[in-house]
C-alpha cells in the first residue's frame, strides 16, 4: 500500500452523473481486480473508495458516480491536475478459484471493477458471460468496452429503455459460478441463483486499510473488514 | 541537536508521539509501512475481558475536520489480545506499549489490569472510563467523580504499573474528574476520549451510523482538547498524554505547551497512514525553528 | 411549490433561517448587502443592562472550520439597544425580533426581560444563560439545572413574550438541564452556544486570544450541536432553535431532522456575510430534490 | 463592499518572504488608500485581510509577507488561478487631511498601503516624503517603486544593510504630520514624535467587516473596530 500522487489524464461524463477518470502514476502494486484505490480530496475528511475498473503501467482507470460531495469534486477536476490515493486496497477477484464459464454479473457502479475482472479472466483462459444491469438507457456505459473484450454481453435497464427489462437477475438464470459486484439488493438476488461466486460489498470506511474496524462485518467465518480482508466475500462466508 | 524525547512515569520515550488507540489496531496494518520503533510508544486498541463483534454497519460517518465512529470496542478479548497480538507486536515494536483497557464493571478492569500486569511489553496501563460507544458501559464511569475515583482504586491495588485514565470530554467539568482521578491513585491521565456526536443522511432520514451517535474526533475537535489539556494541567500534577485532533507537529507542540507530557495521535492515522511518521520527521526541525532545545521543557509553559 | 415556513410558539417564520446572536451585531452592516426580510428573523448582538467593552484583544483564533472568539459580551447596554439600535434595524427588518439577552445575576435577568418585554419589535425573548466569555458571568448559570430552572422561571414572571433560553454545550447532560427549563416554563430552547476551546501560538508561547479560553464555533461544532439537539428533542416537548456550525441549506434541514423547528446561523456570517441569503435561496430547491413539500414537516423525523 | 473573484495575473516574491500578487477583477468599489481586502483560502476557515497597495481599473496589487500557513497557501498560488476576497473594507487614509508636506513612514509589510497612498497624495499636489524601514537588505522593497513616484524617499534598516543603520524615526526626525504603517513598536514610535497624523493598525479578525466585534479597541472616542471604524486610526483618539 502506497499514497501515490496520480496526474488526471480524462476526466469525463460517460453516463449519466457517471465519470470515467484516466489517471498517470505508480500502477506496479496491483495484484488483483476488484481491488479500490482510497482518494483524498482537499476539504473532505475522509477518502473516497473507489474500485480500480482497469490498470495498466502507470496508468489507472476509475469510473465513478457523483452521488454526494467528494464524488461532485472529482467530476470538476481536469486534465493535468494532481490527486493523491491509498492503493491498491482490498484483496481483490480471485481468478484462479473461477471455473471455465463464470458467470460476471454486476449493477450500476458495481460494473467497474468487473472490466478488469473480464479481461483477466480473459487472459487466463476462460469464457465469462457478462450480464449488466441499468436503470435506465441513460445510466448505460462501458457495454462496448466488455464486448471488446471477445465476451457474450447482455444489458437489462429497470425501466427496459435499453435492453431486456429487468434485472441483471433475468439475465443469468441460475448458474454455478458468479463473479458479481453492484447494489445489495442485486447481490443478494445473484447470490440466491448460483451455488458458489465471489461478492464484492461496500460499506463506510474509517481508513480502508484495516485499522480501524469501520467496515467489519460478520461472515459464517468470523468478522471481516471489507476494506482488507474484502471487498470481495466469497459465496460460503456471506450472511446477510 | 535538538532533543525530542519525553517521559511517562519514569518511563522514556524518544519522542512523544503514540498512535491513539483505536486508530492502529495492534500495529499490523501498520508495520510494512514504516518502521514502528521511531514511535514514542502505541497504544494498543482498546481491550475487553471478552471477544467483542462491536456494533452494526454503518460505523463511520464523515464530519468536517473529523468523523464520527461507532465502533464500540471491537477486540479479539484479553485472552487473544495477550497471548497473540501482543506478542507479534512485539517482534515489531521494541519499547514499552500502552495497554488499552475498557470493562463493563469494576472487576472487569480489575480482571484486565490484573491480566495487563503480567505482560512485560505493557509499559503503561490506559484505563477507558470513557468510550461513549458503549450502552452502559464506559461512558457512566467516566462522568461521575465517584466512579472515576472507584476504578482507579480497584485498578491500582492489581497493578504495579503506571496507571493512566482515559478521560472523557463530555462532561461539565473535567478538572475536578481528573482531580478525582489523580486523589485516587493515577500515576497519570489520558485525555481527551471523543466528543458525542451525531450526523444524520438527510436523503435517507436516518442517523449516519447505526448507533445513531458515535464518536467524534479529528482536527475539528482540537480547539476543545487544548483546553481540556490545558485546564486538567491547572488542576493535577501528575502527567498527562494529550490528544484530539492532533495531526501535525505543531498540534504535537502546541498539546505539550497546554500541558501534555505526551501526545497520542488517532483519526490523523486513518486518513494519512504514514502520519505519525512524517510528524516524528517534522519535529527536530520544528524545534530548531522555534528556538526549543529540549522539547520536554515547554510541557506546560501556558501560564 | 416548497413551503419552507416554520413557527416558534405561534409566531409564523417565513423560513426558519436566524442570523446567531453575535454574528449578525444590530444588522446595521448586512442590510446594505441584502433585503433582512428574506429571514425568519433576527437574533440580536447579546445585550446586557450596562454598556460592556468586553474582553482584551486578541479576541479571535482560527481553528481548523471554525473559530474562538472570546468578544466577551460588547454592546451598548438594554437602553441605547432598545432606544437606537432595534428602532434603527426596525426600518430595515419588519418581522419579530430575537432579543438576545445576558444577565450576571437573576435580577439584571429580569431587568433584560422586562425592558424587553415592552418593546413591540421583539418576538421571542432569547435569555443567553451559556456564553462562556465572561467570567463569573452566564456559564455557571448554564451549566446547573436549579440554576437554568431559577433564570427561567424568574423571567417568566415579567414578560408575557416567549422565552427561549440558550443552552451552553458544555455540559455532562444537557437533556436534564434543557427539561429543567423546560419544566420551569420556558417556552422554548436555543441550542448551542459555543464550546469552550482554546488555541495556543506555539511561535509567542501564548494563548492566542488574550482571554485565554473562549467559544468555539463553525462547522467543526456542527456534529455535536445535532447531537445535543437530537437528545434534547427526545427530551422536551417545547420548540428548539437549533444551532452550532450550520452553513448550508443541507445542515438547515439536517438540524431540523435532528429537532430543531428553526436554526440560527453564526459563525458562517462572518466568512461569508451573505451566507443567510445563499441558505434561504437553496432551500426550496434542496426541498424538491429531497421531496419536501412542507419543511416543517421533518422537524424531528429522527426517531 | 462585495465577494470578488479575482482572477491571478502575478505572484511573486520581490524580497525575502515578501510576494507581490497582481489581481484581475472589480476595482470599482475603493475609496480610498490604506483600505484593505479580506482573502478567501481553501482549507482556512477565516479569510486573510492584507491591505491594498495599488489599484486601477480592474486590477488590484497586493504585498504580502509569508508568516504563516495562509499566506504560504498564498505564495504557492499560480498566474491563471483564481482568489476570492472580500472589499473593499476598512476607511482608508484621508488625503483630504494631510498638510502640503506630510511624511509617510512605513516598516516592513506596513510599507505596501502606503504606495497607493503616496501616489494620491501626489496626485493631489502635495509632496510627501517617505520614509521606510526593514530589517535588512534581504526586506527592502518597493523603494524603487515609491521614488517612481517623485518623491524623495530614505530606507533604513536594523542591521544597517543598506541605506542608514536603524529605525524609521531615525529617518524622519520631529514632523508635523504622519502618514504610518507598520508594526506596533514603530507606530508608537513614530506617534511620539509627531504632532498629528493618521496611524494605519492589525488585529485579528473575525469578519473583517464590522459585524462580529472581534478586533474592537479602545480610544478616546469610545471603541472602534479595527476592521471597520479603522484600520486607520487619527493621532488624536489613539490610546496605546
Ligand atoms: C470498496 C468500494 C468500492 C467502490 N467503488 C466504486 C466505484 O468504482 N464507483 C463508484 O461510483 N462508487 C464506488 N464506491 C462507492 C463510493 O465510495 C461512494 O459513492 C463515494 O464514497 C461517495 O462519496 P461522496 O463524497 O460523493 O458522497 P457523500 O455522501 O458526500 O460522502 C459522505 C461519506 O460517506 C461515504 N460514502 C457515501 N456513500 C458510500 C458508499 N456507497 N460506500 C462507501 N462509502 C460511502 C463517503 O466515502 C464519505 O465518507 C465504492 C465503495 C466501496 C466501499
Ligand atoms: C488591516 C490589515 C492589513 C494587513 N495588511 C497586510 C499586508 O498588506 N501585507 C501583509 O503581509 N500582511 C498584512 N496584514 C497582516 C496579515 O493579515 C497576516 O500576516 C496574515 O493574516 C497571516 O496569515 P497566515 O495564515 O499566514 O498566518 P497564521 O498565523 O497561520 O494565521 C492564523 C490566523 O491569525 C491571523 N493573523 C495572523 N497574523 C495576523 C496579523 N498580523 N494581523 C491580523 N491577523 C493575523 C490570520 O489572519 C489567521 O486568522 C494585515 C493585517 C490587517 C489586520
Ligand atoms: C476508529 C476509532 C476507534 C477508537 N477506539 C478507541 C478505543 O478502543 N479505546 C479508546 O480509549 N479510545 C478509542 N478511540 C479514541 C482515540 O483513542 C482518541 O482518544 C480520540 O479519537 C481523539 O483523538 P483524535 O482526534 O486524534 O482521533 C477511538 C477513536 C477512533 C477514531
Ligand atoms: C463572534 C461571536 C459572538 C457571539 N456572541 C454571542 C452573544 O452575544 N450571545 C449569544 O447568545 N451567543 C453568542 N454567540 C454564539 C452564537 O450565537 C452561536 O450560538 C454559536 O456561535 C454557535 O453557532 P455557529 O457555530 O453557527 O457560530 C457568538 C458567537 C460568535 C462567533
Ligand atoms: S475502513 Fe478501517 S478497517 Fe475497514
Ligand atoms: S473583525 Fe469583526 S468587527 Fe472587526
Amino acid at each position: 500500500m502506497k499514497d501515490i500522487e496520480f496526474k488526471i489524464l480524462e476526466n469525463r461524463e460517460i453516463a449519466r452523473d457517471v465519470f470515467r477518470m484516466v489517471l498517470d502514476g505508480d500502477t506496479s502494486e496491483i495484484t488483483a481486480p476488484g481491488q479500490f484505490v482510497n482518494i483524498s480530496l482537499p476539504g473532505r475528511y475522509l477518502r473516497r473508495p473507489i474500485s480500480i475498473c482497469d490498470w495498466s503501467k502507470n496508468k489507472l482507470t476509475l469510473i465513478y458516480k457523483v452521488v454526494g460531495h467528494g464524488t461532485e469534486d472529482m467530476s470538476y477536476m481536469e486534465t493535468g491536475e494532481y490527486l493523491r490515493a491509498l492503493m491498491p486496497l482490498g484483496n481483490g477477484y480471485d481468478i484462479a478459484a473461477a471455473p471455465e464459464n463464470p458467470v460476471v454479473a454486476g449493477g450500476g457502479v458495481g460494473v467497474p471493477p468487473l472490466y478488469a475482472l473480464t479481461r483477466k479472466l480473459v487472459e487466463a483462459g476462460k469464457h465469462p458471460y457478462v450480464a449488466l444491469g441499468f436503470n435506465s438507457k441513460e445510466d448505460v456505459f462501458y457495454e462496448d468496452e466488455f464486448r471488446a473484450l471477445g465476451v457474450p454481453v447482455n444489458v437489462a435497464t429497470v425501466d427496459g429503455s435499453y435492453g431486456k427489462k429487468g434485472f441483471v437477475t433475468d439475465l443469468i438464470g441460475d448458474h454455478s459460478y458468479a463473479f458479481s459486484c453492484g447494489p445489495l439488493p442485486m447481490l443478494k438476488a445473484v447470490y440466491s441463483r448460483v451455488q458458489d461466486g465471489q461478492f464484492s460489498f461496500e460499506a463506510r470506511m474509517g481508513c480502508g486499510f484495516g485499522a480501524c474496524m469501520g467496515c467489519s462485518t460478520r461472515t459464517k467465518d468470523g468478522y471481516k473488514r471489507i476494506c482488507k480482508d474484502g471487498p470481495v466475500l466469497s459465496w460460503k462466508e456471506i450472511v446477510w | 541537536m535538538v532533543d525530542i524525547s519525553t517521559e511517562l512515569s519514569g518511563i522514556h520515550l524518544d519522542n512523544p508521539v503514540i498512535p491513539a488507540s483505536g486508530t492502529f489496531g495492534y500495529g499490523r496494518e501498520y508495520w510494512d509501512l514504516y518502521d514502528l520503533d521511531i514511535l514514542g510508544s502505541i497504544s494498543i486498541k482498546g481491550t475487553t475481558v471478552e471477544e467483542r463483534y462491536g456494533n452494526e454497519l454503518p460505523r463511520i460517518a464523515e464530519c468536517p475536520d473529523g468523523l464520527i465512529n461507532s465502533v464500540g470496542l471491537q477486540n479479539p478479548g484479553m485472552d487473544a489480545v495477550i497471548h497473540e497480538e501482543i506478542p507479534e507486536l512485539a517482534k515489531h515494536f521494541h519499547k514499552p506499549l500502552i495497554a488499552n483497557v475498557s470493562g463493563f464493571s469494576i472487576p472487569e478492569y480489575v480482571r484486565l489490569a490484573e491480566a495487563m500486569d503480567a505482560v512485560k511489553e505493557v509499559g503503561i496501563l490506559e484505563v477507558n472510563v470513557s468510550c461513549p460507544n458503549v450502552h452502559g458501559g464506559g461512558m457512566a464511569f467516566g462522568t461521575s467523580c465517584q466512579n472515576v475515583a472507584e476504578v482507579t482504586r480497584e485498578v491500582k491495588k492489581v497493578t504495579s504499573k503506571p496507571v493512566y485514565i482515559k478521560l472523557s470530554p463530555n462532561v461539565t467539568d473535567i478538572a475536578s474528574i481528573a482531580k478525582a482521578a489523580e486523589d485516587a491513585g493515577a500515576d497519570g491521565l489520558s485525555l481527551i476520549n471523543t466528543l458525542l456526536g451525531m450526523r444524520i443522511d438527510i436523503r435517507r432520514r436516518q442517523p449516519v451510523i447505526a448507533n445513531k451517535m458515535g464518536g467524534f474526533s479529528g482536527p475539528a475537535i482540537f480547539p476543545v482538547a487544548v483546553r481540556m489539556v490545558y485546564q486538567v494541567a491547572k488542576a493535577v500534577k501528575i502527567p498527562l498524554i494529550g490528544m484530539g485532533g492532533v495531526s501535525s507537529a505543531e498540534d504535537v507542540i502546541e498539546m505539550m505547551m497546554a500541558g501534555a507530557s505526551a501526545v497520542q495521535v488517532g483519526a490523523a492515522n486513518l486518513v494519512n497512514p504514514f502520519a505519525c511518521q512524517q510528524i516524528i520527521e517534522d519535529l527536530p526541525e520544528l524545534c530548531r525553528e522555534l528556538k526549543i532545545e529540549k522539547l520536554s521543557d515547554v510541557i506546560g509553559v501556558i501560564v
